[in-house]
């Protein structure tokens, strides 16, 4: 009773508008572009310098100098522009994207996103996600409701090293999708199956309504 | 996506009173003359935009582009590096009438807060200007040992561009040094609204040489054949004509 | 004037101990895995140079490039925004042994740094990292009511660059998204060395699609048909063979 | 008894290394460009954003799409490059430039220069001058040795507002070559029918001397 990565990523296509500039992070986000709505052309950028490539080559096809920021090889569209990573950095802090999806460890009802570090025991890896939190308008979280053990994602206050401050306004999660507004969850859509208590006690954070929750539909994939 | 205009008068209705338009350009080379003439042409025939602000390398030259939209008395101030020209007339009569204010910043100052506005970077220290006027009340801070000069980024609500080749999803390249501030404005304005000499379909820029990738840019209008400042002047031009 | 240079030992015949170096690339894309392997020749030679300071987005991968410079012992300090890879066991060993230092940076903030370095710029403020741990100890100041974490330049004693095409001039091209980091990193080292695929007259890049201006090029040497470290690291390459 | 500006420019030409990158001034510094010794090739760049550009076309061949910071038309050579204004001033304020050699007002033995504002009373222009001051290895001056009437434009604090503090290394006046070096004008050449107290007597500041001076000796031109 939980959406699929290429579920959570069908939905979250749904929102992106034709025409959107959009920075996928690595992982699942990436899948968002395979779903976008008939009549729908968003314009995707890449932190290491493409804007507007195409979907994934054919295996053995790949050409190593045309990859997305997580090494995957992509393709050429008519359109399509490279440019070296400060013009492509000033795409993302000149406020210039749309939308930027990105995975997360936890988001916090703050708005505060911590993606990047599980602590001193690891080897950290920070990237482009400090920066892409920054400057895209609209900053979406794809992520499951809760980790592999059961603990909610969504929280007060993140536990985690942070990636920003009060940058996320909406997340994709396995079981609902909710805005970040004014220092609080507000609940937009969460599956039929799930009640309000359920989804609550599966969420480390209040979850606020305001207006009626949708049922958060999602074809099989 | 299409971010092609029908004409020039659509790519400049949304300019309004009191808002700041960068114009690309050094001197005539790149400067989008035709973009200047349709915003003059909407003054005229309707009291609006005025009260601009416009950032912009120099001040005019003669009675065209820039200086025409001087002489109009569109502009209220102008933020530039060198207001001198073969005929500086207009602006330097307007400036000495108290009737347009100047902001003088060292040329490459300027072209650095242009980017840095396009760019997320709100303010930057820079050598140049420091010990000199120009940097009367301007933070001064020490890095190695050697003075510097905080600046601050540069934005504009519209950015009036030539280029030369673009396609509908606003890629453009530029001609020889026609490049100059034209691929930084684009980045700087919440509106870049670009004149090129030809509209091509995606594609038919070499991805390699596109120079202003399409999320800088909102709108494109072809001018076939662009008209030069340069040119116009040895022929003694004024715009509109009407005022000649 | 004639930037040329015989061969890749030549080239990297001048980094010293205790240099820092700034290597191109954004994983093997546009990674100049020649150059390095030639430094790796040169170390294992004469065991210079040594104690490096290198600044790369990432941290290798596999065993070649510069995996394998660490792996040589090479390095003692990685300036990277990104230490992850498929196989990244050779940077991951010795970061656990305490065998090289990470200064980590988020990735526009390295490339904004490193432009800085290469525009005389030696500070600016971003709002990445902002009340993150990667601000620590950083000036942070308000600009518009909104916090910026201020940033320094990053400069280098080396470029190490991969590009496409090249003149005697240093003028280049690169090869897709193989630019990256290369074009900042010409700009920010005192001494530029590229490998490029062709070597071409002057003339032979169209002034327009020159993306490196020579002035930030010191040395190009041909590398005809360069590798890509996707294709050897699935190919279970290690760098030199012998300590395979 | 002086030299003319097509001579200041030759001795300053005589300076350039082959292989320098160069920035001439608006004016009499970019003759400097016509007289450069056979066998070498500077390469000249502009701030409008051009590199290794050529000579002045024909006239009525002109493009005016291709010209220089002095709005003059030049023209295209095998190896020229075409780059944006931030990237033109990145070569000069990052230290890029080889030399540059600009006009004055004055030059002060401190090596402050005064070379965009004659005061108040005039529309004041600054272009690239604040910028080439800082970054370019070498900034010389070419200058007239006095004013037209007959005031030093070598002094020692300059009365006109500054360009930059302690930038200026060398000046070919027409009368001498002189470096600027810690705080101090040092006398390398003067025209040999001028004897050193009358050179002193039109500089505003004392003359030092470190080792012989030579004759400034240039061809008629």
């Amino acid at each position: 009773m939980k959406l699929t990565p290429s579920q959570m990523a069908w939905r979250a296509a749904q929102d992106i508008a034709d025409g959107a500039y959009v920075n996928l992070g690595i992982g699942f986000p990436e899948m968002v572009a395979k779903f976008q709505p008939p009549g729908r052309e968003a314009i995707f950028h890449t932190e290491n310098g493409i804007l507007g490539f195409g979907e994934a080559p054919a295996a053995g096809t790949e050409d190593w100098d045309l990859i997305n920021a997580g090494k995957k090889a992509v393709t050429l569209k008519p359109g399509t522009a490279f440019f070296h990573h400060a013009d492509s950095f000033a795409m993302v802090r000149g406020g210039h994207l749309d939308v930027a999806i990105l995975g997360a460890y936890e988001v916090a009802e703050t708005g505060d996103l911590a993606n990047w570090s599980t602590g001193p025991k690891g080897v950290p890896a920070v990237g482009g996600a400090m920066d892409l939190v920054h400057g895209a308008r609209q900053v979406a979280v794809l992520t499951d409701h809760v980790t592999k053990d059961g603990k909610p994602k969504l929280v007060q206050r993140c536990s985690l090293p942070l990636t920003g401050v009060g940058c996320v306004t909406r997340i994709y999660s396995s079981l609902a999708v909710i805005d970040v507004s004014l220092g609080r969850f507000v609940l937009r859509e969460k599956l039929a199956e799930l009640t309000l208590e359920g989804l609550q006690a599966l969420t480390g954070a209040t979850l606020h309504l305001d207006g009626p929750v949708a049922d958060l539909t999602v074809s099989e994939l | 996506m299409d971010k092609t205009l029908p004409d020039l008068a659509t790519a400049v209705a949304g300019i309004d009173d009191g808002m700041t338009v960068m114009i690309g350009g050094f001197g005539g080379s790149g400067a989008p003359i035709e973009l200047v003439h349709a915003l003059i042409d909407r003054f005229l025939a309707t009291g609006h935009p005025k009260d601009l602000t416009v950032v912009n390398n120099n001040a005019g030259n003669g009675h065209v582009g820039l200086a025409a939209l001087i002489e109009a008395g569109m502009v209220r101030k102008l933020i530039c590096s060198f207001p001198r020209s073969a005929d500086p007339v207009v602006f330097t009569e307007a400036y000495r009438a108290g009737a347009i204010e100047l902001e003088l910043v060292p040329q490459g100052t300027l072209a650095e807060r242009i980017r840095a506005g396009g760019a997320g970077i709100p303010a930057f220290y820079t050598p140049t200007s420091f010990g000199t006027d120009l940097a009367q009340g301007k933070p001064v801070e020490e890095f190695e040992g050697r003075p510097y000069v905080q600046e601050r980024w540069l934005k504009a609500d519209v950015a009036l561009v030539k280029a030369h080749l673009g396609d509908r999803l606003g890629n453009l390249t530029y001609r020889m040094a026609g490049r100059n501030f034209n691929p930084l404005m684009c980045m700087a304005a919440a509106q870049t609204i670009v004149q090129v000499s030809h509209i091509v379909e995606p594609g038919g820029i070499d991805p390699e040489a596109v120079v202003t990738p399409g999320i800088f840019v909102q709108g494109v209008v072809e001018v076939a054949s662009p008209a030069q400042e340069e040119d116009l002047n040895r022929a003694g031009a004024v715009y509109p004509e009407a005022a000649a």
